[in-house]
């Protein structure tokens, strides 16, 4: 866009330096510029030292304990990150740190994470068996990804403070408006009389109820979504365009629903044997082969979801 | 201050352009002045417009002017409408710089200590940890709802978005029509503040996120 | 937004001076940089104090950059210390004033034409909404800082509140001893305006609703 605007990440970098490390260390290897908090507690400190003020929640907090044993998060000693969790919180208490109930709950997150990590390294890999253990693979697949996640935009994070610390040593020419063409602005009109004044103070001063957080209602009221129909789509797709993954039957659905109507749809039409599933490496892409005649129809789909939404 | 004029087309423009000869300096120091007096970052086309030039003209002035208060020396050979623009070649203790798709003037960084101690309110305070996370999820995933945003940090970001919607780092833009929620998006101001044109510029965040592109679809099915 | 500076004399601030051989463009730079973000006039006083340089060493500066914006071509043989402000000999669109005591960078005169309409273009003679209520907010808790009155309004009222101050509506009283932010409050002209003799005047408001030490329960609970 501009020659004064330098990609992000190539002036980040030299901060670092300028600043003789004020900054945040962008090009850090990603533990210690992911976790200040761990990296403070660093490795040889004794207990898990977090300041309330810095604490920013369960994510941060998991990441900190795995930095601290410098372990892959997939071979964690969890009895170890769970004994020191909980002398964390014992240590907490013996502080006397008073505990908003956000951050009890919060902490309980954290418990929930370690458990079902705990609960997904419980099973033995390769030894996939029942649904249950699929779920627990899954969950741990599921969690697994999202700390990778959390610690992205933890880096991401550092970059812009890096960033914002550089640009706030620029300040903008900002200066009043030069008096003689203040004085050439139009007139202002004004019509608000002392009582409409008041009252417009009045509401903006109310508190403003905090707004919703939202609530997954929209799927009670959602349109009707036919499997039936889906099954129809589906199967004008695969004669069409040949074998294509679940991913990309899915890819044009606008809600969750319809994602559930076409996956249910798919296993109706395996059950008719009119689709095959390809599937080249665990828990890889789906592609589904369409194996029937082109002459089916969905009129031959088991009575089931008949007029079921 | 900037706004977009009707505009007739720049040929119309040009054409009954004011006679800058006339005036010290030329157009170039018209284009100062009026630089002189904004107070948000103002585009070329608006800055074309004010000036009844063409846009490729005030870039190229613009650029011209950036580099002479970088200390260039602008009268180069291949640049022959930069005729009167000096032989400066130590830097201004200003810059023009090219933010949130505007043209404004900004003084050095060098020089953040001394001319800090003149403005009466510092720059904003540092953002906390949590609120630059916050801020970091909105920026990458906008628009993006509250109930999103928490679950990629695993809390309640409640606060925290009130907190950054009032230094107007971020703002509502608009519900999203499926769950009503309301859905959040980074200003210009956020812009301004990280000195880049676009969110576009922001440093790719794959790289630091390895083969997690199918990820929001695993968050929608599995939200804890 | 200069302030003044308690002083200790300008000798003793001389020997303890900033190494502006270290920065780009030396101490005139330097002193440009502060120049040209401050919003009100700043005498050679408060700039030397700022800058650790002697007064004299200020004036001289503030001749020389004053000169060299309208043109003159600065690197005279009786001028020693001039030696990098180049050879420009074409004014630029801004000028140096020192008006009552006091410098700031100005747009030039010639120009006040083509900046007048720039500035202008689109300026209504209603106040927003958004200005509205944000005056009221003012008018009632006044004096008060902007980061208090975003608070209650939930945005950044930068802007508005440049635009009320624009408007003579309200003005700068002060700072608070504490955060050291500027604290606004109504003017005689709104007061003109609303056909009242003194804010006292104003019409009672519901005693219920938060005042400044209620407003920090509600509002700041989000630590940045």
């Amino acid at each position: 866009m501009a020659e004064s605007a330098t990609p992000l990440a190539e002036r980040a970098r030299p901060a670092g330096t300028d600043d003789g490390g004020a900054a945040p260390e962008a090009g850090a290897a990603p533990e210690a510029g992911a976790a200040p908090d761990a990296g403070a507690a660093g490795a040889k400190k004794p207990g898990f030292e977090v300041r309330l003020a810095n604490f920013t929640g369960p994510f941060d907090l998991l990441l900190g304990l795995i930095a601290k044993h410098q372990l892959d998060i997939t071979e964690v000693a969890l009895a170890t990150v769970t004994d020191e969790f909980v002398k964390y919180i014992r240590n907490l208490q013996s502080l006397g740190e008073e505990w908003a109930l956000d951050e009890a709950s919060e902490f309980l997150v954290i418990a929930a994470t370690l458990l079902d990590l705990k609960a997904a390294r419980l099973l033995p890999a390769g030894e996939v068996e029942d649904e249950d253990d699929i779920a627990l693979l899954e969950a741990r697949d599921l969690l697994f990804a999202r700390l990778l996640q959390y610690k992205a935009f933890k880096q991401v994070a550092a970059l812009m403070d890096a960033t914002l610390e550089l640009e706030s040593r620029r300040y903008p020419r900002q200066v009043a408006l030069e008096e003689h063409f203040a004085a050439m602005l139009p007139e202002l009109v004004w019509k608000h009389t002392p009582q409409q004044f008041a009252a417009l103070a009045e509401a903006a001063l109310t508190p403003k109820a905090p707004k919703p957080t939202e609530v997954g209602v929209a799927h009670l009221h959602g349109s009707p979504v036919s499997v039936r129909e889906q099954a129809e789509l589906i199967g004008l797709r695969l004669r069409e365009g040949g074998p294509l993954s679940f991913r990309a039957l899915i890819a044009d659905a606008e809600s969750t629903l319809v994602v559930v109507a076409r996956f249910l749809a798919l296993l109706e039409l395996f059950r008719d044997q009119v689709v095959a599933f390809d599937q080249v490496a665990p828990l890889g892409d789906l592609a589904v082969r369409w194996t029937a005649s082109a002459e089916w129809s969905s009129d031959q789909l088991s009575e089931e979801y008949e007029d079921q939404p | 201050m900037s706004k977009s004029h009707q505009e007739p087309s720049s040929e119309d423009m040009a054409s009954d352009a004011t006679d800058f000869s006339a005036l010290p300096g030329g157009a170039r120091a018209a284009l100062e002045a009026v630089l002189m007096v904004l107070d948000v970052p103002a585009s070329a086309t608006d800055l074309a417009a004010g000036l009844n030039l063409t846009v490729e003209t005030v870039e190229q002035l613009l650029l011209e002017l950036q580099r002479e208060y970088d200390g260039y020396t602008v009268k180069a050979p291949d640049m022959e409408t930069a005729s009167d623009a000096g032989f400066t070649s130590s830097p201004r203790g200003f810059e023009l710089r090219n933010v949130a798709g505007g043209w404004r003037i900004y003084s050095r960084a060098e020089f953040a200590d001394i001319v800090g101690a003149f403005v009466l309110e510092g720059q904003t305070a540092r953002l906390t940890q949590a609120a630059l996370e916050t801020l970091a999820v909105i920026a990458y995933r906008q628009p993006v709802s509250r109930a999103r945003v928490s679950a990629i940090r695993g809390v309640n970001v409640d606060s925290v978005v009130r907190t950054l919607t009032q230094r107007g780092l971020i703002e509502d833009s608009g519900t999203d029509p499926e769950s009503g929620a309301i859905l959040y998006r980074t200003t210009s101001y956020f812009l301004e503040r990280m000195g880049i044109g676009s969110v576009a510029e922001l440093p790719q965040i794959s790289p630091h996120l390895p083969g997690l592109d199918g990820i929001d679809e695993f968050y929608d099915a599995g939200r804890m």
